[in-house]
Formats: C-alpha cells, structure tokens, sequence
C-alpha cells in the first residue's frame, strides 16, 4: 500500500502540501480508507462467527497510518500492540496473515514478521516496548541508520517496561521512537484517571528527551511529527516520544460493552473528529483532489476487504503438529515424544469418535 | 527417620452438592460468575477493612463481571480501578496489608500475573516471615486462569506450579459455583496470601449455591472426592474435574469405576486426602492443563508414589498441557486435556504390567 | 534519639534557626553523629568477623537523619532499602534489632517494625516503593493525616516499580513523599549513566507532583524539605518527590571493591563536602553551639556504640525452629512435619558428628 | 499409548574431569569464577554478535568477576553496564536477537530476575514460537543463583522450578570449572534461549579446566554420572553435586556404594540417562536446594518412577529445602540440604519395606 500506483499517479494533478508530496498524500488517505474498511469488516466477520475476537481500531487511523507512512517500511521496524491494523496496512504488512491472529490460526500472526519489519502482534501490554530499544541498540551497534517504534496506549504508559525502556533508550540514545496513541481510554479508564499529570508527551523530558503531543486525529501532523522523530533517529539525535491524542471509537474488543463506562454523547464528539472525514474534507478543499481520487481508493479498498475476507475465511489453518514445531530450533526428544504421542491420541479419537 | 511429608490434614468428604436441590432459602443457582461475585459482595459486608482494587473492576465490574455492581452497593473507596500496572497492584497490597486492610486485588488474566511476580514472591509471600509476624499478609489475589475460552495469547495460562512452589503462599482453585462461593470466602478471610485461580473455562456453568455456608467447613488444605470409584483415582482442579467427571461418566459404561478427586487447594496439598483415595483404587491420574514438565502433576505424583508405593499398581499417570506455549485459539482443543486423552491414560494404568 | 533529654537541654541556649529550634538542632545533629559512629563500627564489626557483611552509610548522615527527623515516628511510617542506619536512629529503632539483619539474625531485622514504624529492611532495590503508597491509600481511607515515606536511590529510580507507584501516588493524589539519595553510585554505575535526563527530581513533573532536587549533605535543607513535603501530605497536597544529591563515601557493600571503578579523587573531593563536619561548623559558628555539647554528643554516642557493639556481638541468634514459625499465620500440618522432621535431623546429625 | 515422556536422548558418560591431569596446555586450574570467565572470553572471541550486558558487568567486571576484563579486551560496545532495570534488560535482548544479535544477559542474582520473569516468560520463552521461528532467541541468561554464601535475602534462591517449567526455555547449571566452561560455551552457542545458572557457592572452587574444548561433546539435555554405585543412585545439580559425592565418600566408608549423577541440564532433563542408572541401582533420592513442594525433585521423582516402576524398590527420596523462604545467614546451613540429611534418605530408601 505504501508504494505508488496507477490510482496514485491520477491523484498527483492535485497539489501537494509545503513538505509533503501529493502521492504521499493519496497514499495516506488510501491507506486509512483500506484500515478503516478492514477494521469494520473484521467487527463483521466477528459477528459472523469468522474470527473468534478482535480490537477495533476506528478512529485511530490518522494516528496509525500517519506514523506508518512515515517509516521506511524496508529498514525501520515497528513493534506493534494489538491494536495496530492501520501501521500494518501503512507497511504493506500482509493482511491476511496478520488477521489470522484474530482469526485464531497463530499468536502473532501468519505474515512474516522479519521481512515486513513488522513485529509479531504482542498482546502484553508494554512488553514490546523494551524489545523496540533492544531493536534500536542493535541498528546503532550494526552502524546503521535504521530506527525503531514502539506503539504503545496510554493505559501501557503506566506499565513499568515503559519507564525502563525510555530510560535505557535515553541513557544509550537510541534510534527509538515512542509512539503513544492517547485514544482516551484503556478498556474502562480513562486516561485522566491512568496518567498522573496527564500527559505522556511530558514525561520524556524526565528523561531528557523532545516530546511532542500531537492531534492524532490529524494525519498530516501525525505524519509530520513521525517524519521528524525518525529524521532525529537517523541523525543520532536519540528517541523521541510522540503522544498522538485520538478516541477509540469501537468498543476495546468485540467483547467489550463501552455502554457501562462512557457516554454515548463522548462518542459522538469525537466520530465529529473523525480523521478519515477530516483527511477527505482537506484532500478536496485544501489540496484539490477530485471525487475520482475518492471513489477509485473506495472501490480498491473494497477489492482488498474483499479478497482479505475472502481468504480469512478459506484460511486453512496450520495442522495441529505445528503447534510443537516453533518453540525451539530444533526440537528436544522429549517435546518430538510429545508430538508423537499427541499425533498417535488425535488418531485415535478421530478412529473412536 | 520418618519422611517429613507423612503427616497432612485428614481428608473430608462431602457430597458434590450441585446434585443437592434448592430447598432452602439461602440456596440459589448460580453461575461461578454470580457465586463469586456474591462472596465478594458477602466479604465486602462482612468486614469493612476488605478492599477490591484492580483494573477495570470498578466501574466496569470486571471483564468477567466478577465484581459487577459492587463499587456502586460500597462506593470507590472500597472498590476502585487502578492504573494499569501489575506490579504496582500487588505492592500496594502489601502497603494496605501493613496498615490493617484487607486487600483483594485482581489481575486481569493469568499471563498478565508475570510482571508482579516479583511483588507477590518477594514481598507478598514474605513481608509477614522477614517482620517475625508484625505484619500479616491477607491478601487475596483473584486471578482469572486456565485456558478453554477462545482467547489471545496470555489469557489461557496455568500458574500452580510457579504459585504453589512459593513459601508463603497459599494456593486454591474452585471447580463449581457453590465450590467458588465457599473457596473465596475462605480465602478472603484466611489471614495470609492466597492465590485464588478461578477458572474461566467454568464462569457461565450453573450450579447450587448456599450463601448461609459463610463458615467454611473444610479446613484450608482439604480436598474433596467428587466422585466415588475403585478401579482407580483421577486428581484434578479448576475446569478440568469436569473434564474428569465425563470421562468418568463414560468410564462407568465401559465398566470402569473412576473415583475423583477434586484437589481444591493446590498449597497446601491434601497428601492424606489423595493417599487414603489411592489405597483403595491402587492407581492414579493427575490431570491438569498446564504443561508437562514441573507442573503441579509432579508434585501429585511424588506425593502419591512416596505415601502410597506398596499400593501403586502402575505408575502415576499425568495427563497434561504440552511442553509449549499455551497455542492460538485453533489448537486449544488439541492442547488441553481431552476426554480422550484422560480415557487413554486411564486404560494404560489398568493395563500396566510390571516390565 | 528523637526526643530531647539533658544534653538538648543543655544545647538550648544556642540560638535557633528562624524555623527549627535548637532542640531539634541538637538532635538532629546528635542522630547524625550515633550514625555515623555506629556506620564506622558496623564496618569495623565486619572486618571482626562480627557481622557477614554491612552496607556503610557514610556520607549520607545529613539525608538520611534530615529525613528521619521531619517525620512523626508515632504517626509517619518510613519504608527503608538495606542503607537506611541514618533513618533508623532518628526514628528511634532499636539499634540492635537494626544490626541484626547484617548480622545475620533475621531477614528484615530484629527490631518491631510495626511499633517502629519503620519497615523491615528491604532488599530488593525499588521493590518496597508502592508499599509505601499502598500505606498511604490506607492512611487516606483511615481518614488520618499520617503519612508515608519511601526511600531509594538513584539506581532504584531506573526501576519499573517506582515508575509505577509515582503513578498511583499521583493519580490517588496519596500522602507520600519519595525520597530519593542520589549518592551517585549505584555499585559501579554512576548516576549520570543511570538517570536519563540527569534528575530524579524532574520527573515528578511528569507525574504532575512536585520535585525538589536539594542538597542531601545540608542536613537543614534536608530537615526542611521533608518537613514541607510532609506538610503537603498532610494538609490533602498529595505526593513529593525529593532527590538529595550526596555521595556514598564509603564502598557499597564490605565486599566492594570501589577503586575498581572511581577515583580516590573523587572521594576526596566528598570526604571535603563531609555532611557532619559542614553542620558542626554551622552549629558553632552560625547557632553557637558549645564545645560541650559536641563532647557530650559524642559521649553519648559511642555509649550507644559500645553498647550496640556488645549486645550485637552476644545476640542470640533465634532457635533454628523459628524459621518456620513465622511463614503463615498458622502453619499449615505439612510444614510443621517439615519442622518436625528437622527438628529430629538436627538431633540426628547432633549425636552422630 | 506410548508414554509421552518415554524416549529421551541416550546418556553419555565421562569420568570427572576434576580427577584427570593436566598435561595437555589447553589444559590449567582455574576456579568456577575463572572457568566462566574464560567461556565468556572465548565466546566473544568466536562470534563477534555475541554481547555482554547487565548491572556491574562492565567496569567492575561483575560482582562476582566473572565478566572482569572483558569490557577492556573487547570494548564497551560488546560489554557494558545498563541502568538498573532486570526488566528491561531481558526486554532488551530480545530486542537485540531480533536484529541477529546474541546476547548474554547477566542478572546480578537469582532474587532478582523476578523482575523480569514477565519478559522472560511472556516475551524470551516465546518470541521464536510466536514469529514461527522468524526470529530465534539466542540469548544466554547469566544467573548467580542458589545459597550458601553467607548473603542477605533473596540472594540464595533456586529458580530451576520456575524456568523449567516454561515451554521454550532451556535449563543448565555446572557443577565444576569444566562443566562451567564447556556448558557456558554450548549455551551461547544454542540457538534457543538458555537460563545458565551459576553455583554461587561453587564460584571459587578449583578444578582442570580444557579450554581446548570448544565443542561441547555431551548433546544439550543429557547428564554425567560423576561417580558409580551399584545401592542408590543420588540426583543432583549445581552445589549439591559436590555435596553428594561427599555423601558418597562417606557411604562408601560404611559399605554403601553410591552413584551420583549430575543432573546438569534441567531443562530437557536426561530422563533416559536417570531411568539408566535407577535401573541397575533400583533405588534414588534427589537433592536439590529448592524447597520441597512443586520443585524440580517431583519432576525427576515423578520421571523415575514412571521409568522404573517394575525396578523400583523404595519411592524415591527427596532432600530439599524446606517450604520456607530461604532464610537469612544465621540459618543457612539447618536450612540446606547436608551429608546428614542426604545419608538419611539414603539409608530410608535403602532400609525400605514395602508398608
Ligand atoms: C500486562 C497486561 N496487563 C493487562 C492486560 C489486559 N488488557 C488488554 S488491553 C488493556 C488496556 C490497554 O489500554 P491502552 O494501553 O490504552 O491500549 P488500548 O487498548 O487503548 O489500545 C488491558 C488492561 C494486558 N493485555 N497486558
Ligand atoms: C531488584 C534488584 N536488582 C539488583 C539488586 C542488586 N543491587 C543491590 S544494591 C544495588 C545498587 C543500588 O543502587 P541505588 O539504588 O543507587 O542505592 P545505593 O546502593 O546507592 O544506596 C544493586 C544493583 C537488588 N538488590 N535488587
Ligand atoms: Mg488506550
Ligand atoms: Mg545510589
């Protein structure tokens, strides 16, 4: 998704901002529409028995997207939580193997983690976070200029990794960028009653480094503060936290009822910032992009939840041996004994039920 | 010389009550949800120094609703959501322990129990020893555990073993509502750390539950015969001593009597409890989901082979988790334990022969 | 040692500072020298073969008795690392159920830690930081205005518990003071390769609660500080964070080796920032204070000395038997077996060596 | 049915090598100390990905020197201190294989690494299976560990429990210098993470160390029978080996022949080499530091009676630590595993009737 294309090439008539090109900019929309549309297309195949639980991320694709795009996809490398489809879609993440994990076919996902740069999907919240320094240090050791992101919500915030993680990176000044997604809430709480003093962006200058809070609402900001942050990195400036200020606006999973711990009228306020609605608004009245751009981005974006759902639904998933096959090189005789034993009572019970 | 594990609490039996019926009016059926959250609700009355405190257990009751409606019923003082940080949780338990409260803190899912492991061995288990009994520790960490719910990686692990072999702790998992009911009211008003393991597999099954049974009857460290056998002793806990009873259920049409236990306390163990079983059926199962190695099963088996070695006739046999990571949601049926899987092992130690 | 007694007496004709007594002068400075005998005679002790191993203090005495002194010890309750002699004499713990954790005696001491209000010696660096505002959640719902004191050092502040519980303290707006030594080192670590950023201080910021960075060897800047912090605590002003910057002038432990990693010069350049010698010059030059009274302090001190020393060198240790006794509130049949079996193997091995 | 745990790889044996000479040059004393040193040096001489890092091991060379000079020979870069964080330095290293590193973690003790049991757990122990096997986790983790030395609390714990029983991680601990260099050398080179832990005890302990003995000959997972015995065969690891061969010697002067195995890996435990031995002498006690309930012991009690039933003549002993938190020096000795102690379950397990 992050490389041009014929739809791209149509939307390059239109002009583009001071620092950044106009096929960026039509990436970036194209790239929200296709999470946003994946992202409610996963909240449907979780209604339809297709993927057993998933974490919507709607109304947080200025701020994934926005920092996605901003990376180089081929030699910086980012640590997801969950909640990441948007920087997924923004690095050309395989989005069937990533769904998969959802789906139930494999903790992490089936993409490939090391070609994408994109790391396993984590559901321990703040434990990538130190993986992202440890990341950093190693592109530092290696002389390269690559750089890092940890993603991580203002709920992980209070997490102890995260504190440790921006000390190593501040002590070392790493090429690592902390990217919080402030969306308001962790589950229940709110992040009033999660971050003392309120503010997450604040907190790196304890530990001596820029931090900025940006409207993650706004993908031209997110996109701008990201550049800049990774533009640091490269330079051995050191880390950087970002703070993107946005709203979960789904529930925090297809099992979570928001009703019981926030209004509907908070809801509505912030589906009026909606990013996607803001972006579009902006692409036609700022930057002159035509209805065309919209509808040939809408029908490609339906063409991927298409086949996307299409093939999560034929996913064949892995045969039950390969559950032994990962947890180590090379598997200790006893671990084979057990997958020969569990391969002989499968057999069994298939031949006795 | 006499082996130093020979002597335990005697075991006591009783019927498994949800085949009791509903007479009197203190009895309800309940899901394990509604049960524990009724003990939660009965303790909170009980004692006014109880606190329930952890993430989103307040105003959302829980992501398993366990203790839906109670910060409304004794206001967030009482019962109050914290940040999101475990470790954190656990420690300022133990602050609220030194200064006579009674916490009952909960982490929200089993594998995210690790980041306050530090906390609960090194301080929970240990601040009443290294005070010389200044400061007692009654702390009940609820921790939603086992796997069996379709869920993302972490929220389907077994921690009995790294618990149970802690000093200091004590470590309890509920198989039935009414167990559920009793347990948690017990562990809430024993004066040191429990482990309370819920069984998440087990929150929307319906049982018999006796609110008026606020006295636990059996002691901490007693486990209970669910089921009465003679051809051999199936031990277990949490979701699976259902798993047991339907194997047992068909064992019966095959002919095999299948006696089981239902361990309950996983620290202290009933030693005495499962010896007396073993005697009479001279063979064991342990069976639990965690995996194999150094699982809580070992420590079953030693158990039963050190106090029942002249009456064992096969190895304990150990029906278990795998060797690796708890998987995805496609192999959960794969991994756990099955009816099957118990059956089979059942068969291997009838069938055992001396080599 | 916090309460006046004749030699205060005597020292009441110096003059006072404009908002400390000359009382609390006194004790202050009294605390300070007990301290610092008893530190030099642990070291000794240790050499003596006495005590397995000691922790010094040395250089700390202004932090830790400046701190100690501007609690209330019958209302305040301080959780202390395993560096913490300073605090313990100024609280008035029972110096020999101090020393016996060094000793060797009983993890955590000998002393009452619930009558002391001082908490068992702690270990596990970081670890005893959200007790404290644990304790603090309980003074606050016990409608008291007592407050808790955590004291860790610079290394400690690296640690994801004390992220953690300057969070909680901040979001339950809780009486407690976090109370930082930054004594430079950590082992061989110095602080400025420990703290990113450079302050511990700084990051209460963060936390939206105050910071004050003081200096830890000017004991009334220290008496002062705390004694605002614990007046914020309170008066309902919730959590402070105090970071005295001193120097652990002696090694860190009687096994390390501190030549390995710093200067003599540098402990040289401390030894002439010495926190005792600094506040005795004041108190003769700036509150009057009489050769008298330094001679009836240190009279008084190495009383106390000699007498720890004695009672240390005699202590009898606890029966064999009690390490099983204080496990559980009542312990459970298999671990009385377990006492009993080993009460027999004693016996046994008695008779057989 | 197969028991799942039946076939394991074949144990191979070598004499002592402490009893051996030293004639070759490779060949020279050294202490356990000096022996791990030497590894490390060589370690990072061999493959210049591997990193050293953690508290103290830089500068100062480590608390207990056992990284000393190497942050001199091979800069600081490849060896350095990190803030003081157990945490994050586990997080680290993962971070640090995932980009082709190999890194060996040090955590300054055993107490200490509950801090990171999460990042171990959740993160070291599974990255491999998560990303299937995208990303290996080389990592050694460095853990003084178990008691004996005299030190304040938490400074003589027994992990093995805990680690083994977690899918994806290996367990090792060295009984001498040339266990130490030789097993130290093949944990780094493994392609899986390893949890090394080192004998605090034992550190200055002298024997012949071959550092021409680059490639370990003995596979990962297999033990060493350090002394033969035809009555009992005695099960340790780490300290307790040579407290073991003590027992032995003393046995032997009553008549007793005792064989001692040293356990070695504790993760995958040599069940094959352990049924081996049990075989012949139809009788076995495990020794290990750890407290009793849920330790290593009830694995290798639990594995050995499912080998060796049919052979078995007593249930396998266990002398352990008690159900206490390891307690402060003055206890230290009446608290650890002694020869007495050891002597009486030989003789319990020799002096068995079946009741
Ligand atoms: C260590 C840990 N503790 C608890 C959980 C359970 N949990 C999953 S998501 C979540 C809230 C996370 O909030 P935030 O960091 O703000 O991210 P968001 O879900 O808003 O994207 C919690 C408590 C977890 N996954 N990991
Ligand atoms: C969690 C933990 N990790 C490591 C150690 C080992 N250790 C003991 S003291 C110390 C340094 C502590 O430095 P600091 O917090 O500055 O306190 P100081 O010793 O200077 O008083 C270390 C690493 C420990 N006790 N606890
Ligand atoms: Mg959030
Ligand atoms: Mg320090």
């Amino acid at each position: 998704m992050a490389t041009s294309d014929a739809a791209a090439r149509d939307a390059s008539s239109p002009s583009a901002a001071s620092d950044i090109p106009a096929e960026t900019l039509a990436t970036l929309y194209r790239c929200m529409l296709l999470a946003r549309r994946l992202d409610l297309d996963c909240v449907a195949m979780q209604r339809q028995g297709i993927l057993p639980g998933y974490a919507p991320m709607q109304g947080q694709e200025a701020a994934q997207v926005g920092s996605g795009l901003a990376l180089d996809a081929g030699r910086d490398f980012a640590f997801p939580t969950y909640r990441e489809l948007g920087v997924a879609v923004a690095m050309g993440v395989d989005l069937v193997g990533y769904t998969a994990s959802h789906q139930g076919s494999w903790h992490g996902g089936l993409y490939d983690p090391a070609a994408s740069h994109f790391a396993p999907i984590n559901a321990v919240v703040g434990g990538p976070v130190p993986h992202a320094v440890g990341w950093a240090m190693g592109a530092q050791l290696n002389r390269t200029d690559a750089c890092a992101i940890a993603y991580f919500g203002d709920g992980a915030s209070s997490q102890g990794d995260v504190h440790e993680a921006m000390n190593f990176a501040g002590i070392y000044r790493l090429p690592v960028i902390f990217f919080c997604q402030n969306n308001g809430w962790a589950i229940s709480l709110p992040s009033e009653r999660q971050v003392a003093g309120g503010s997450v962006a604040a907190r790196a200058a304890g530990y001596g480094m820029p931090g900025v809070r940006i409207d993650g609402n706004d993908v031209l900001a997110v996109y701008r503060a990201t550049r800049d942050a990774v533009e640091t990195a490269r330079s051995g400036g050191g880390p950087t936290v970002i703070e993107a200020m946005t709203y979960r606006v789904g529930p925090h999973s297809t099992s979570d009822d928001p009703g019981r711990y926030r209004s509907l009228a908070e809801e509505q306020s912030w589906l009026e910032r909606d990013p996607l609605t803001r972006f579009a608004a902006r692409l036609r009245t700022e930057f002159g992009f035509a209805e065309v751009f919209f509808d040939e981005a809408g029908a490609a974006a339906d063409v991927v939840v298409q086949a996307t759902r299409t093939a999560v639904t034929t996913l064949v998933v892995p045969p039950g041996g390969e559950m032994f096959d990962f947890v180590f090189s090379a598997p200790p005789a006893a671990l084979l004994e057990q997958r020969e034993a569990w391969q002989r009572e499968t057999q069994t019970s298939q031949r006795e039920g | 010389m006499t082996n130093p594990t020979q002597t335990q609490p005697q075991p006591q039996t009783q019927p498994d009550e949800t085949q009791q019926t509903l007479t009197q009016p203190s009895r309800r059926l309940l899901s394990m949800q509604g049960a524990l959250n009724l003990a939660l609700d009965h303790a909170l009355a009980a004692d006014e120094r109880t606190l329930i405190f952890g993430e989103d257990v307040g105003t959302l009751g829980g992501v398993f609703r366990v203790t839906d409606g109670l910060q409304q019923k004794y206001g967030p003082q009482r019962v109050f959501d914290t940040p999101l940080a475990e470790a954190a949780i656990m420690g300022m338990a133990v602050g609220l322990a030194m200064q006579g409260w009674k916490p009952i803190p909960e982490l929200q899912f089993d594998g995210f129990s690790y980041p306050a492991v530090d906390q609960i061995v090194n301080q929970v288990a240990r601040m009443r020893n290294r005070s010389r009994g200044a400061f007692s520790m009654p702390i009940t960490l609820r921790l939603p555990s086992f796997g069996g719910i379709r869920a993302p990686e972490h929220h389907g692990e077994s921690l009995e073993a790294l618990f149970a072999h802690v000093p200091g702790l004590k470590v309890v998992s509920p198989s039935t509502p009414a167990e559920g009911y009793r347990l948690l009211r017990q562990a809430v008003a024993d004066p040191d750390p429990v482990i309370f393991m819920e069984p998440k597999s087990r929150y929307w099954y319906k049982g018999a539950v006796d609110s008026a049974d606020a006295e636990p009857a059996l002691p901490v460290g007693t486990s209970r015969i669910v089921r009465r056998g003679s051809h051999v002793t199936l031990i277990a806990w949490g979701a699976m001593v259902a798993r047991c009873l339907k194997a047992a259920q068909l064992g019966a049409e095959d002919g095999v009597e299948i006696e089981v236990i239902d361990l309950r306390w996983l620290k202290p163990i009933d030693a005495e409890g499962i010896a007396e079983s073993v005697s009479r059926t001279k063979r064991a199962v342990v069976v639990h989901e965690a995996p194999l190695t150094a699982g809580l099963g070992a420590e079953v088996s030693a158990l039963v082979s050190e106090r029942c070695f002249g009456d064992l006739r096969a190895p304990v046999g150990r029906v278990t988790g795998y060797d690796i990571p708890y998987p995805s949601q496609a192999f959960e049926d794969a991994y756990l334990p099955s009816v099957d899987r118990i059956l089979n092992a059942v068969q291997r130690v009838l069938e055992y022969r001396r080599g």
